[in-house]
């Protein structure tokens, strides 16, 4: 393959890149293009390898094998700084005997870049991230979400290529959080750098990414936009890790009902109406159901099928109301409207929105 | 893969060039010193050397007659005894004045830096001190018999059987301190947590202790235990200052008999043998720790 | 930790609530200052106190009587008639053979001894512990654990060895000899120390640092040797003692002109004069420890807190 | 030119009499630095050696002559005197000629003697026999049979410090008074283990088992310190060499009034002839090897010699010069010299080695009473099979 | 007052309760009722005393002032043990030589209880918690979310009145906690146990409780069931606290407006018709009015009024879609349906539903 030509139009491509811990694989033949301009979100659970890709590509790992390019310069030996990267860590990393206004200005004062420069440059980033007023204060003085900026401001002023993110947000509480998540939103609007964010918090990664490369012990499973990830999972894995609550998954078989195809799950059968599938479904195959809690309607008739099911547990949380449903030897989750509130033991009927559901296969537990 | 694409992969050994070049003190050291210095002496051990080394073999003469020398046969024994006595009674001792001062105690301070103090001191003064404590003309034998019980006797220092423990006595008192601060951040390191669920459960301090708190210490226990037995191996200078290893040979140890053999005795060989068997103690009880806490693929952190 | 008792709670305040609530119970337990456990807290901590004071007691009290009163006996019994003299005589007159100039001289080599020793062996082991902690590179961990392990090696096993090499080095019996040697057996145990408190650091710091382009020289300077207050202040405390007290190396790597306190303390004490002067050497053994006493006595709360930081994390 | 003399004199006697060295070689428009080691050979030797194999070394140092150089010498570590002896005449003045000797190596001499110290004394106190209602004893028999009125009166019979070299010491006084000469020369310079095994000296270890006996309570290290035990009558007696004499002087006291002394321990008068010697290592100094020719004159000077014997309590090296000022022991010892009644130390006769491991047994002997003396011949007779 | 009286139909009861730590005042004459059986969340950020007052029921800290009662007894200077509570921690604190049996026993051991007797109870706990398979095991062994099931468990065991919680689920993930969160919630439904449950995350805080007592800075600020708490909340505190994202609040004053009173904010008027006030609205009074991000309708008719917005930022979050629009000056978030996908810029129509809004004094910051 004529690597040159794939590269050049993309900022990061990582190229049949393995890591190797001893005798620990953490990372297997990966390949990843990351475009110009864009927010890709590495997503996966914890111990999966996002921290390990993530440093590999800052160079503070040594690959095993494989290649990294960065706007299409093989930077695979290269030192860190050299890569044209910043990078934000989860414990802000900030350097405590500094104040923030030393803090920014470190790696420029280390590259020995004039101090008028560095002035104008710490007074621009403090400018976007409102940090002004903290500029002579020490980290210890600050709030977390403070040092957060801080951190961002650091590699702001180093006029980057790649901004890397690492769980940025996670020391945060869920308030901060949410407003943080917000800003880095807007930098990324404003700046239209190529930004590369690890997290292993499924709403950060659906309302930052351009794109979101789900990650499972150091493979990556789909990399597609958000909304494709959460509508059309490629696996069954992809499906249970995006939505919280998860997917409901049914495990059961394709039949056959009148002239089309049914699902049939502890002997009661759904109808396939609306499911747009890959491939032709064959009677017989095993495969696995899944419908996400806010795709199923409870006691309001949407035309089709109706399903009877008992309230087991309501968990309401404000704007929405988590229902917990016994349906024919399943616990279903369901969400509905914060306002409509159900006794538990209540009978309710169900209707499935097939439009939106999944099948997979059983045994490769890949869409059909 | 493209051979252009790889060819940018620098030499290894240039990799981390200043982390080499910045170890490079310790790495002698380890090599020449430790490593170098060691198999020098083992080596020269098989030879009889005198006043100085010379390459004449004899094979396992000097260790035969090591073993046949009855002051170093006592000098392994009080090893022994005094390692594994000041190794239980500093552990205990340290962990009990660790416990008090866990307590919230006023004056918190004060205590530390009275039980730390001795510390300070070289072994040097140690001894010194402690054989004028103990010295039975002047100071507690001869104190408690002018009170009134005179048939008081308390004369460690000049009585063999008990030579030894005149001397942990002063040990103790010079390390334990330092045990007690070991245990004392070890102390301070557990859960708060886990103290309160201990108080939920019912459960009373002491079994506390006992059966979670101690358990829940063990690297500390590992830390504060290599740096006792360290100390154990070469005890020399208090022995020197408090008994010069009298009365007779009963408070011999090893690491003097090498001391007096390579250089009062003039028989470098003997001594080298010596130091060569302590190495090979040391050996046994380091070696597996050592792989077990550096080795075996430990983490970072 | 344990919240058990908190001793300044006072049967006042108790009073004053359960005057308010007549219904049993209010406020804080009462916990009165005399109760058993508090009588067996400090009854035990201050007999080990007194144990631990005894020595320095004794060793001040009979630095302050004349040779007549110690012959009477009693060595706990304060002095009757205090005098100095056997602090004047001990600082500078002793003699050691024909030089009758006590310990004063000792002071200052030891001084001259201890200061470059002491940050050269620090400095050493604190770039060793950092290489060791942030840029491992293959190997690093073996040679680490013989250091760990050649802390445990008898001195005496080295001293030949060490005696040939620095001979052939040409540096035999000057002071940079004595500093390498003390840099040398220093080495294992600061360099554990420092290894494991920058293993404590937050390893992301590190990265951020790399990332912002710092170099190995740069990171240590100018971002982990400010956030290294706590060890160091231990690492000082140990090499200043260990070496201060040191005998041995003094003894064998040093001239009669150079030779340290510890030597020197050690000379007036076996250059017995007809009688064993005993306040003398007492007061010369205070003089020796005075230095590291005071280094206890100022920093010893650091002393804690940095062995928290550093040693305990195995 | 400053010279540095490294010694282990350090007792109240042994440090006057260096002072008379060092004002003699000042005299002479040197310095003499003085780099006196304290606590005994034992602890400065090692220290000298691995100075002078170190490559520091000092300008002269004293060693006891015979064997403990032996090795420096061979490895040429030492300088040669000989042109210095020649010229002083050393062959004809130094007296007896034994002494010189210790000092030849491969017909090469290396150092210079300076005194002659024998160990063959017993040093009584007249006060504490006075004490306990007893003669003051006139031998070793009459001295173990005071004992018990001794010990009566509060009075530890025999002092003995801890250090193990005054334990083996006694003891070779007690075998060269008790086995006498011949036997003393069979076991030391033949080495041979069956007279060590035999029953003369079973009967040493007996003598050396009241000595044992004797010495229970006498609790200190120092030589000096046990010496002081007799000086305040605190114990009777003390084996001890003549340099105890110089103590006894600083104290004041005056032989046969105060204290009294049986060489040979009054059954044997025979007395030994080591003593102290000046080596000189190899220096690449000049000025200093000159300073080390006029230091090794100075040392044998007759003014020097007296001054500093008187001292010192020990003999001069030289048989010409006026001792007239020496007291009553003293003129016992040069006595028996004259008689040749002389004997070699052990220190000529035994490696370090083999003295070391001899000082072990008798430290563990005089220590530990659970040790029977004819256990301890069997390990003595053991350590001359293997000695050198 | 009569103590007894109100105290014994109560589970927990907690009298004019004070604590300081040395010149801090942590807890402030605190008064609380829990029922039998109850499920009460105590809420509030990060050092507002809720551990605090969690310690002092337990009995770990002992009050400055005051009164605790459990089950009607007075128990302030009760020792823990004696309680009858059992206590599970933010950090598990398990035991960690110890088997998970042995650590669920322990207790009782030491409280010599029969052999049979504690494996019958330790048997039932591991049923109750599904961690039969996991009993020979050590903590170390367990995955968190295992390891809080033993911690549960622990209290379990030693059948006590009451159970307290101290942020049990904080070190967990997303998933795991959702996932424990319904586990707790139905062990509270079959034991219907008094439950008392600090936390700092409002989702948990809304799904579980039956009360829940919002804290700040050591007082109590409204004490009332998750729907009040969400809907009417008592001050502008509680109502910025819970929700996420936060209520939209707009600061104004009440204007008349033809024969009703309307709000003004910049110059714009909100109509407050369906607005339930506590008090007579008087014009002039200056107030902020609060409304939630999904009582607000995008583009959709709801007959009331409309006003114009413009697409400022947009974060889908799968189920959801989280608009943040500019408004008259405002910036404000809204929640839409995760369908529903809009651009940057794009103008929109905006309503707002007063029926659910909230409208406090500007001053007193109390719900009017
Ligand atoms: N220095 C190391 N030595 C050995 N194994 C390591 C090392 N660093 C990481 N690992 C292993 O590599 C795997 C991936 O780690 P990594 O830190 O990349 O995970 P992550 O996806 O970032 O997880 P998290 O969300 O917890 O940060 C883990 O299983 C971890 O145990
Ligand atoms: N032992 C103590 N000494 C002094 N102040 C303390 C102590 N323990 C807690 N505090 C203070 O009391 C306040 C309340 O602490 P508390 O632990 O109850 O908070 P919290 O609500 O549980 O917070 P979090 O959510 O962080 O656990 C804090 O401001 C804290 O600093
Ligand atoms: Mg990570
Ligand atoms: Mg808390």
């Amino acid at each position: 393959m004529n690597m040159n030509s794939t590269v050049s139009n993309s900022s990061v491509s990582i190229r049949d890149l393995s890591l190797n811990f001893g005798s620990v694989s953490v990372l297997k033949d990966l390949n990843l293009d990351i475009n110009d301009g864009e927010f890709l979100v590495l997503l996966g659970s914890s111990g999966c390898g996002k921290s390990t890709l993530l440093n590999c590509i800052a160079g503070l790992l040594d690959a095993s094998e494989g290649q990294i390019f960065i706007k299409g310069k093989n930077v695979t030996w290269e030192e860190p700084k050299d890569r044209g990267i910043g990078m934000v860590f989860q414990s802000y990393a900030l350097y405590p005997q500094m104040t923030v206004e030393k803090n920014l200005s470190f790696g420029l004062r280390v590259a020995k870049v004039p101090q008028a420069e560095i002035d104008k440059r710490v007074a621009r980033a403090a400018e976007i991230l409102q940090i002004q007023p903290l500029l002579k204060r020490k980290p210890a003085e600050l709030s977390g979400g403070q040092r957060q900026r801080v951190a961002i401001g650091r590699a702001l002023v180093r006029d980057v290529d790649v901004f890397l993110f690492d769980e940025p947000l996670s020391n945060l509480d869920a308030k901060l959080r949410s407003e943080l998540r917000v800003e880095i939103k807007r930098l990324h609007q404003s700046l239209q750098n190529t930004m590369i964010y690890v997290t292993h918090d499924q709403i950060e990664a659906l309302t930052l990414a351009d794109r979101i490369a789900i990650m499972k012990s150091g493979i990556i499973q789909q990399l597609d936009d958000p909304t494709t990830i959460y509508n059309r999972p490629r696996n069954l894995f992809v499906a249970g890790f995006i939505g919280s609550p998860s997917m409901n998954f049914l495990r059961g078989e394709l039949v056959k009902s009148g002239d089309g195809i049914a699902f049939m799950a502890n002997g009661v059968t759904f109808s396939l109406a609306g499911y747009d599938a890959n491939e032709p479904l064959q009677p017989g195959r095993k495969v696995v159901l899944g419908v996400r809690p806010e795709h199923i309607k409870v006691n309001e008739n949407a035309g089709g099928e109706e399903h009877d099911a008992t309230v087991d547990i309501e968990e309401p949380m404000g704007a929405d109301n988590l229902l917990w449903l016994k349906h024919a030897g399943h616990t279903m989750s369901v969400r509905v409207n914060g306002a409509r509130r159900f006794n538990v033991g209540a009978k309710v009927k169900l209707s499935f929105d097939m439009a939106l559901a999944s099948l997979f296969d059983a045994e490769s537990e890949l869409r059909l | 893969m493209t051979g252009q694409a790889q060819a940018g992969r620098p030499s290894k050994l240039l990799r981390n060039l200043n982390a080499k070049i910045a170890s490079i003190p310790m790495i002698l050291t380890a090599l020449v010193i430790f490593v170098g210095g060691t198999l020098w002496t083992v080596f020269y051990s098989f030879t009889n050397s005198k006043l100085l080394p010379r390459l004449s073999f004899v094979g396992f003469d000097q260790y035969e007659r090591l073993w046949a020398a009855p002051r170093w046969v006592t000098a392994i024994e009080n090893l022994a005894l005094y390692g594994i006595l000041s190794l239980i009674f500093s552990l205990v001792i340290g962990f009990l004045l660790a416990a008090l001062m866990d307590q919230k105690i006023r004056f918190e301070n004060t205590f530390r830096t009275i039980f730390l103090y001795p510390f300070a001191l070289s072994f040097i003064v140690t001894g010194l001190v402690w054989q004028w404590v103990l010295n039975p003309d002047f100071g507690i034998q001869s104190v408690v018999r002018s009170l009134g019980w005179t048939s008081f006797t308390f004369n460690p220092l000049y009585t063999p059987e008990i030579v030894i423990y005149g001397i942990l006595i002063a040990a103790l008192w010079q390390g334990t301190g330092l045990v007690m601060c070991l245990m004392l951040a070890g102390l301070r390191g557990i859960d708060e947590d886990i103290w309160k669920a201990a108080r939920v459960d019912g459960i009373p301090m002491w079994k506390t202790y006992l059966l979670i708190v101690i358990p829940m210490m063990r690297p500390v226990f590992i830390t504060t235990i290599v740096i006792i037995a360290s100390g154990i191996v070469k005890v020399y200078d208090l022995v020197v200052a408090q008994t010069s290893g009298g009365p007779g040979i009963a408070s011999e140890v090893p690491a003097k008999y090498v001391y007096d053999y390579m250089f009062q005795a003039q028989n470098l060989g003997q001594g080298f043998a010596a130091s060569t068997m302590m190495l090979v103690t040391v050996a046994i009880i380091i070696v597996p720790w050592a792989y077990l806490e550096f080795g075996g693929g430990r983490k970072r952190g | 930790m344990a919240n058990i008792g908190t001793l300044n709670t006072t049967a006042a305040g108790i009073d004053a609530v359960s005057g308010r609530l007549g219904d049993g119970p209010t406020g804080p337990k009462p916990r009165p200052a005399l109760s058993p456990r508090n009588i067996m807290l400090y009854g035990t901590l201050t007999i080990a106190a007194l144990y631990y004071l005894l020595p320095l007691y004794v060793m001040v009290v009979t630095s302050l009587k004349g040779m007549p009163e110690i012959r009477l006996g009693n060595i706990f019994s304060p002095p009757m008639e205090i005098t100095f003299q056997p602090w004047v005589k001990a600082w500078a007159e002793a003699c050691t053979g024909l030089n009758c100039d006590g310990l004063s001289r000792g002071f200052w080599n030891s001084v001259r001894i201890t200061v470059p020793s002491v940050i050269i062996s620090i400095a050493i082991a604190s770039v060793n512990g950092y290489a060791l902690a942030n840029w491992r590179f293959k190997g690093s961990e073996l040679f680490f654990s013989i250091l760990i392990i050649g802390a445990f090696i008898p001195y005496q096993v080295m001293i030949y060895p060490i005696v040939i090499i620095l001979r052939e080095i040409g540096i035999y019996g000057t002071l940079t000899g004595l500093v390498i040697v003390h840099s040398i057996f220093g080495m294992p145990i600061l360099t554990l120390l420092f290894r494991n408190y920058f293993v404590s650091l937050p390893e992301e710091l590190f990265k951020a640092a790399r990332v912002d382009g710092a170099g190995f020289w740069q990171i240590f300077l100018k971002i982990m040797l400010p956030m290294s207050l706590p060890i160091f202040v231990v690492a000082m405390i140990l090499q200043v003692t260990g070496i201060w007290n040191d005998f041995l190396f003094g003894v064998v790597f040093t001239r009669p002109d150079t030779y340290p306190m510890t030597v020197q303390l050690n000379n007036i004490v076996n250059s017995v004069q007809g009688v064993k002067e005993y306040n003398v050497n007492m007061a010369a053994t205070i003089l020796t420890g005075l230095v590291p006493l005071i280094v206890y006595f100022v920093s010893g709360r650091l002393f804690v807190r940095g062995i928290a930081a550093g040693a305990v994390k195995g | 030119t400053d010279l540095e003399v490294t010694h282990w004199w350090t007792s109240g006697g042994e440090s006057a009499a260096v002072a008379e060295l060092a004002k003699a070689f000042d005299a002479t428009g040197n310095h003499w630095v003085d780099g006196a080691i304290a606590g005994s050979g034992g602890t400065a030797r090692p220290i000298m050696i691995s100075r002078i194999t170190g490559g520091d070394p000092m300008g002269a140092t004293q060693f006891n002559h015979g064997r403990q150089a032996e090795e420096l010498v061979q490895a040429g570590l030492m300088r040669d005197l000989t042109d210095v002896a020649t010229a002083e005449k050393w062959k004809d003045i130094i007296r007896p000629s034994s002494l010189l000797d210790s000092c030849t190596i491969d017909g090469k001499i290396y150092c210079a003697p300076v005194n002659i110290h024998s160990w063959q004394w017993l040093w009584l106190s007249n006060a504490a026999f006075k004490k306990a209602g007893v003669e003051v004893p006139k031998n070793w028999d009459e001295f173990v049979a005071a004992a018990p009125a001794l010990e009566k009166a509060g009075i530890i019979p025999l002092a003995v410090g801890g250090q193990p070299w005054q334990a083996a010491g006694a003891f070779d006084v007690l075998m060269v008074a008790i086995a006498g000469k011949d036997t003393f020369n069979k076991v030391f310079k033949d080495k041979d283990a069956e007279a060590a095994a035999g029953p003369e000296i079973a009967k040493v270890f007996k003598a050396a088992d009241d000595a044992r006996r004797m010495s229970k309570g006498s609790n200190v290290q120092d030589w000096n310190q046990a010496t002081n035990l007799v000086i305040t009558g605190k114990a009777g007696g003390q084996i001890m060499g003549d340099w105890a004499q110089g103590e006894f002087a600083l104290a004041g006291q005056k032989a046969g009034t105060d204290y009294t002394c049986l060489p040979g321990l009054g059954v044997n008068e025979i007395i030994s002839t080591g003593g102290d010697a000046f080596y000189f290592p190899l220096l690449k100094d000049e000025e200093k090897s000159k300073a080390q020719a006029v230091l090794a004159k100075t040392l044998l000077d007759p003014k020097t010699q007296v001054a500093f014997n008187l001292k010192k309590g020990s003999l001069p090296v030289r048989g010409d010069v006026d001792l007239a000022a020496a007291n009553d022991c003293m003129k016992k010892g040069l006595d028996i010299l004259a008689k040749g009644n002389v004997i070699q130390g052990t220190d000529q006769l035994l490696s370090a080695d083999s003295q070391k491991q001899k000082e072990d047994l008798f430290s563990e002997f005089f220590a530990n009473p659970s040790m029977t003396p004819e256990d301890a011949q069997k390990r003595f007779a053991e350590i001359i099979s293997s000695a050198d």
